[in-house]
């Protein structure tokens, strides 16, 4: 249940101040659109040396404790990373390699820590494996099997929307094993002998890959903590939904920026067309909705993990940037007119970045219903 | 004054206990959620004695300066006040043009005398103040004012119509924008700002019967009605930028109002009340998926309002379009309370047909009242869509419509 | 199961022609806005002579058979009638009368039926007592009871939104019977042993009391065929939507006309107000939502009774005219600005209107629900 | 020629065996969902042929005069076709624009030369008609079309481009919008309308990718394009007058196309086959209360559009304005099909991330492409917001915009 009579603050501290300072100016520098655009076409999944300055500047180990090489900071750091990111549509494997380096932390051995987590804070990208061809939201419905022999662990099953995998050094899966849920990290050697294929997916950003397990074994050391593993899969879940959250703001953002330039340059009947309250209202509305969500988004980084109170607030932030940016976009493509129907406006990049944001991890409606149980 | 952690919740402790300890009953009657709802007689001596209680008890205008009545302390201690009148839904502030409009106007611009004579009354709403800016026949266009202001020697006589005049019938002044001159290149070149005196011969104030079949605003009609040169406040001439600061007051984009709330808003957690009361098919509307999810709904765009207000507070949160907030928050509002105050009539099954006066009408029919009175914030104060327009042009930097 | 591959047709006698011309003109004429208003005034629940004349063009046997003074024609005649009536906001008992008697129709023993329903077609009030204080839509929810003693029935509870009842010459009353839901008939004489209490109600055009039963008694002979009652209060469910549903296509054409002459006359900045889109566009939503209702209004007339079919149809007519009211008439007050926000604006008398037809026999949301269960 | 009930069924029976029997297979590709979208050459060679095999069982151009290749059939037997069609869900009749738009034009205003040289082959689809009415930089904006027709002697000379002319890889002619005349009084007295060869010096056809990354669209460009003069149809500078006859053709507001459906939408029934087949937490997402609302919600749509356009036929049903429902039919139908097509994609979980071409995109992916592929119909022939403007005015009897 939910009090409404709470003062609700925002923390927002002095490294998040500044993170969010350089990202913005490093997004906008590393990701002009015609750059977006240029990675779309490239050969290769993401952009070695932009990676290697994100390493370096030490934004893989924000969330990972100092002992592990990383800085200690939590995820409200990594959303001042990720929002920027979103709004230039950058693609590059941060918000998957934070995501693993997560799953880690909550559920890895002492061993597996201590061999990766190192490495990720480096520049050792990560992959996630949680998805299946069902398509439901619900991580704990689990197709892919595993099945102990002695020593090792054979995989089968197909795991879906498994971003950067190619140039994953490692995945962690879930896996179904002895009719409950379990975490399967598979190294590069491992991942080698499943079969990998890209998949074509409505966000041309993002590399997105089928792993297909049959036939893989791995050795009994990769299962994760089992006595954390529902513990694991709830935190992968919400940060997951965090840092889309954050995506989807700063694609909001974006996009507005896209189709407000638009409507103050562009004439029809001698009039800017921005100045017919068709388009100009509907563009404020978008605003409206960005604005809370971003609200929102930066609530739930402070609350974030805060048991219930942090699950209401990312599923809000969720349920509420993946609406801002779907509209957005959507009025976005319908104000830039024709040009809006070409593959040159970029407002279609933005809408499909959307439909990723919107559908991965529960869209709106999903989330509210899970909000209701919460606080009714 | 810098106050410690500790004295500041020890203050709050101790209003705390003073509201809950004095905290008026259930009068009997629906009270008004708004100065601008006061429609009757008995509401009005109620709240009028309700604010005199808190200012007696050194809750209001406590960061107003002593020489005038105020308190003298710093504002973080009557921003605890005002938090905590809204917690524990205390009746609203009713002499609000005073408390939020004219007193931070005279406090900034206003004359030794002006301040002397008119702050203290404000404060023991002893002195009501209404509000004369809009026109009957400029709704939105306030820089359209056509109220003449004609100078007669050190008189000013005042003719035409002002609408909209809540609590017309019971103040003692207003502040006034009116046409000094005529034929001017620019519209609002001509305009001047008055504190005028209500009770003066030539000043008619006519109720006007509200879409809730109630009365509370007044339409006021000025004929030949002679003012002191006195009552300016600003420069003849300049009413338009002076009019321009009261209204940054009104929209709390600057600080310096006395405190206090001046509104009582409908909460989402009421309507979460009422559902779990009303009936679906025997069984509580809130089990109905689909009443859950606008409910849910709801609940979000609520805290959207908290969230956008605390955001706002953050500097590097608000780089990009740093007044998108500050300007967007009536229009936020007022449009949720308006949606939210609908549904929660629909909720209500056949018994949302019942109206005001109704026994079987829930809570006294408030929400039929309350959805009805919400198209005044939605209407009043730059329209709905009058603050599209400003929030695209002025945040976005959309061409003018 | 619906079959989205039909074609559906509207079916649209010379009747339905002739009728919806002539209750056009009548309306027009016997109900302009001022009348509407001093309607609201006045000491008598409705105007006689009006009335009368509504009885001697033969409105109130239009459903009725010819057997009984009727004209032997049907609702869908009906809905002719009542669409130009709601247009103009007209007061009077027309819908509850014609409920009472297809209530008979349904459910009244020989007898009742010769007795009742000529009275009826020559102008004799009938007034349905079938909401109680819960306000659930469901009509089989019933605390209103009837005691058996020997051949009379012993009345008790509280009916609520009995429409015209003060003027009622008959009353059908929904009652709890031995466990059953059950339809008792009271006359003016029964009824005079009541206690009715007008109601202060939010559209004020209407007339409501509530029937307090405490201490009534009637014979036993005043019941209606137990056998029909369930057939006959779903007939008088879905008539009761159908007739709402034609008042409320009404209002929303007749708030149009409003909110249209205003846009048209009034200006601001030195522009007509008609000419800002913010006003323009959703104004002509409002008329699309106008034609979307009254198209299924007239489809659901022409269906009426016909098992499933007429079912989804009136349902499906019922949720979308009370939405266009809705929506008209809150728009409608937000358009005249200022003088919308006064009693004198004609428009808050719709929206009145529209609570009322929205919020009696099931808002679009129940209905919607309705039809779920219904077509998948 | 009266034809009984009796012989209309007999003659439906005939129809749908035949349709039955020659319906073409699934050719292993998306197909495309109107002529604007036809992106590759498998697309347009099926649909040609699809098209040639109709009209040569005589199923096309049944009303049309026997004399340029049509059957001159009572135009009800037609429509019987047509909408037999539309039951079958067979694939549309690609040379859309010769079929609604240039052949019954030819028809009302050609010369019996024009009649004899164009309709036959826009019905047997050898002759591929495109249509070049936008211009880059005017989309909306008809009126201002700037393409250049210079007079020289017997001739035009064009120079200029136009945009969104689909087909016009493999149109042999067009429909031409273009300024014979500058500097007018008012910008629609310059244009002339003319019927062209595509295939001349000076005329290039360069695709434009779409957002769905997919091809369709083209962009014209005239570099000094000769064209004979008896290429006008119309007099020289009434161009206007037959651009409006024109649309009117496509708008349905007026009779005398070919028949055979021009375009396949999507319908709900297919997004509530969608909604049985997609889960939620283990269950069929049928059975979530808040998507049984929203599909409800569609259902109700797309039957008020069936409905509008039975009760557009009854004139006693349309009285008070008449022209609402035919001049509100493109925005509502293009409208419901975005918004639908939307909904689609959010029903099928993370599934609704994979895209055309994916072997797991829900089939084969075409619920994304039609999501996208709806805004032309929303951004096409005037945006919706130029509908709203248009049926605010006429309809509604509004002020200009």
């Amino acid at each position: 249940m939910l009090d409404t009579n709470k003062k609700l603050t925002i923390t927002f501290g002095e490294e998040q101040e500044q993170l969010l300072d350089i990202a913005t100016s490093f997004a906008r520098d590393k990701f002009p659109m015609d750059k977006a655009r240029a990675r779309i076409a490239a050969a290769e999944d993401f952009d070695r040396a932009v990676w290697d300055e994100m390493a370096s500047l030490g934004w893989l180990g924000i969330a990972v404790p100092e002992e592990f090489g990383g800085s200690g900071l939590g995820l409200a750091e990594v959303v001042t990373i990720a929002e920027p990111l979103g709004r230039n549509l950058a693609g590059t494997p941060f918000v998957s390699t934070t995501l693993v380096a997560q799953a880690l932390l909550k559920a890895g051995t002492a061993a597996q820590k201590q061999e990766w987590l190192p490495k990720i804070c480096e520049g050792t990208i990560g992959a996630l494996a949680i998805v299946e061809p069902h398509g439901d939201w619900n991580l704990a419905h689990l197709d892919v099997k595993a099945t102990e022999a002695g020593d090792t662990l054979a995989l089968s099953g197909t795991k879906t929307f498994v971003t950067d995998a190619a140039s994953a050094g490692l995945v962690i899966i879930s896996v179904s094993l002895g009719g409950g849920p379990a975490l399967v990290l598979l190294d590069k050697a491992a991942l080698g002998k499943a079969s990998l294929e890209k998949e074509i997916v409505i966000d041309e950003t993002r590399r997105s890959y089928r792993l297909k397990l049959d036939g893989v074994t791995v050795p009994r050391a990769n299962l994760l903590d089992q006595a954390q593993t529902a513990a694991a899969l709830k935190h992968i879940d919400e940060a997951a939904c965090l840092l889309l959250a954050a995506e989807a703001c700063g694609g909001t953002s974006g996009v507005i920026d896209v189709v407000v330039e638009y409507l103050k340059t562009r004439k029809q009947f001698d009039r800017y067309i921005g100045s017919y309250q068709a388009l100009k209202h509907p563009t404020v509305d978008a605003l409206l909705a960005l604005e809370a969500a971003r609200s929102h988004l930066y609530f739930a980084a402070g609350v974030f993990g805060q048991g219930e109170e942090g699950e209401i607030a990312v599923r809000m932030a969720k349920a509420l940037s993946s609406d801002a940016l779907a509209f957005a976009s959507d009025r976005a493509i319908q104000f830039h007119g024709g040009f809006g129907f070409t593959y040159d406006c970029d407002a279609q990049l933005f809408r499909r970045r959307g439909v990723w944001c919107e559908v991965q991890h529960g869209d709106a409606a999903y989330h509210r219903r899970k909000l209701a149980d919460l606080i009714f | 004054m810098s106050l410690t952690k500790q004295e500041l919740d020890e203050f709050r402790e101790e209003v705390r206990a003073w509201f809950e300890e004095n905290k008026p009953a259930d009068p009997g009657f629906l009270l008004p959620l708004s100065f601008m709802e006061v429609g009757t007689d008995e509401q009005f001596y109620f709240l009028r004695d309700w604010q005199r209680k808190v200012y007696e008890a050194g809750y209001l205008g406590m960061a107003w300066p002593k020489e005038y009545g105020g308190h003298g302390k710093p504002q973080a201690l009557q921003d605890i006040v005002t938090r905590e009148m809204i917690r524990q839904k205390v009746p609203f502030m009713t002499n609000t043009i005073g408390l939020n409009w004219a007193g931070p106007l005279i406090l900034n611009m206003g004359s030794e005398e002006q301040k002397k004579a008119y702050i203290p009354g404000i404060l023991s709403a002893e002195d009501i103040w209404c509000q004369g800016f809009s026109e009957p026949d400029h709704g939105s266009d306030l820089g359209n004012a056509q109220l003449k202001a004609t100078r007669d020697g050190n008189e000013f006589v005042l003719n035409g119509s002002k609408i909209w005049t809540s609590l017309g019938r019971h103040a003692k002044y207003m502040i006034l924008l009116a046409r000094t001159k005529q034929n001017t290149n620019n519209k609002y070149e001509g305009l001047s700002f008055f504190l005028i005196p209500m009770r003066i011969p030539g000043i008619e104030v006519v109720p006007i019967r509200k879409l809730t079949g109630e009365y509370g605003f007044n339409q006021t009609f000025f004929t030949d009605a002679r003012i002191s040169e006195s009552c300016l406040i600003g420069k003849e001439g300049e009413g338009w930028q002076v009019a321009m600061a009261t209204l940054a007051f009104e929209r709390g984009a600057v600080g310096g109002q006395a405190g206090g709330h001046a509104m009582m808003s409908r909460e989402v957690a009421e309507v979460v009340a009422l559902a779990r009361t009303a009936q679906r098919g025997g069984r509580p509307a809130i089990e109905d998926p689909t009443i859950r999810d606008r409910l849910v709904q709801f609940v979000m765009e609520e805290r959207s309002m908290m969230l956008n207000s605390a955001r706002s507070r953050i500097k590097a949160l608000n780089v990009d379009r740093p007044f998108s907030i500050p300007m967007s928050s009536k229009l936020v509002g007022s449009e949720y309370q308006r949606r939210m105050n609908q549904f929660a009539l629909s909720l209500q099954g056949a018994n949302a047909a019942y109206y005001v006066g109704d026994d079987l009408a829930y809570e006294r029919g408030q929400w039929q009242r309350s959805y009805f009175n919400a198209f005044s914030a939605t209407i009043g104060g730059g329209t709905s869509e009058i603050q599209h327009n400003i929030i695209g042009e002025r945040v976005l930097g959309l061409p003018k419509s």
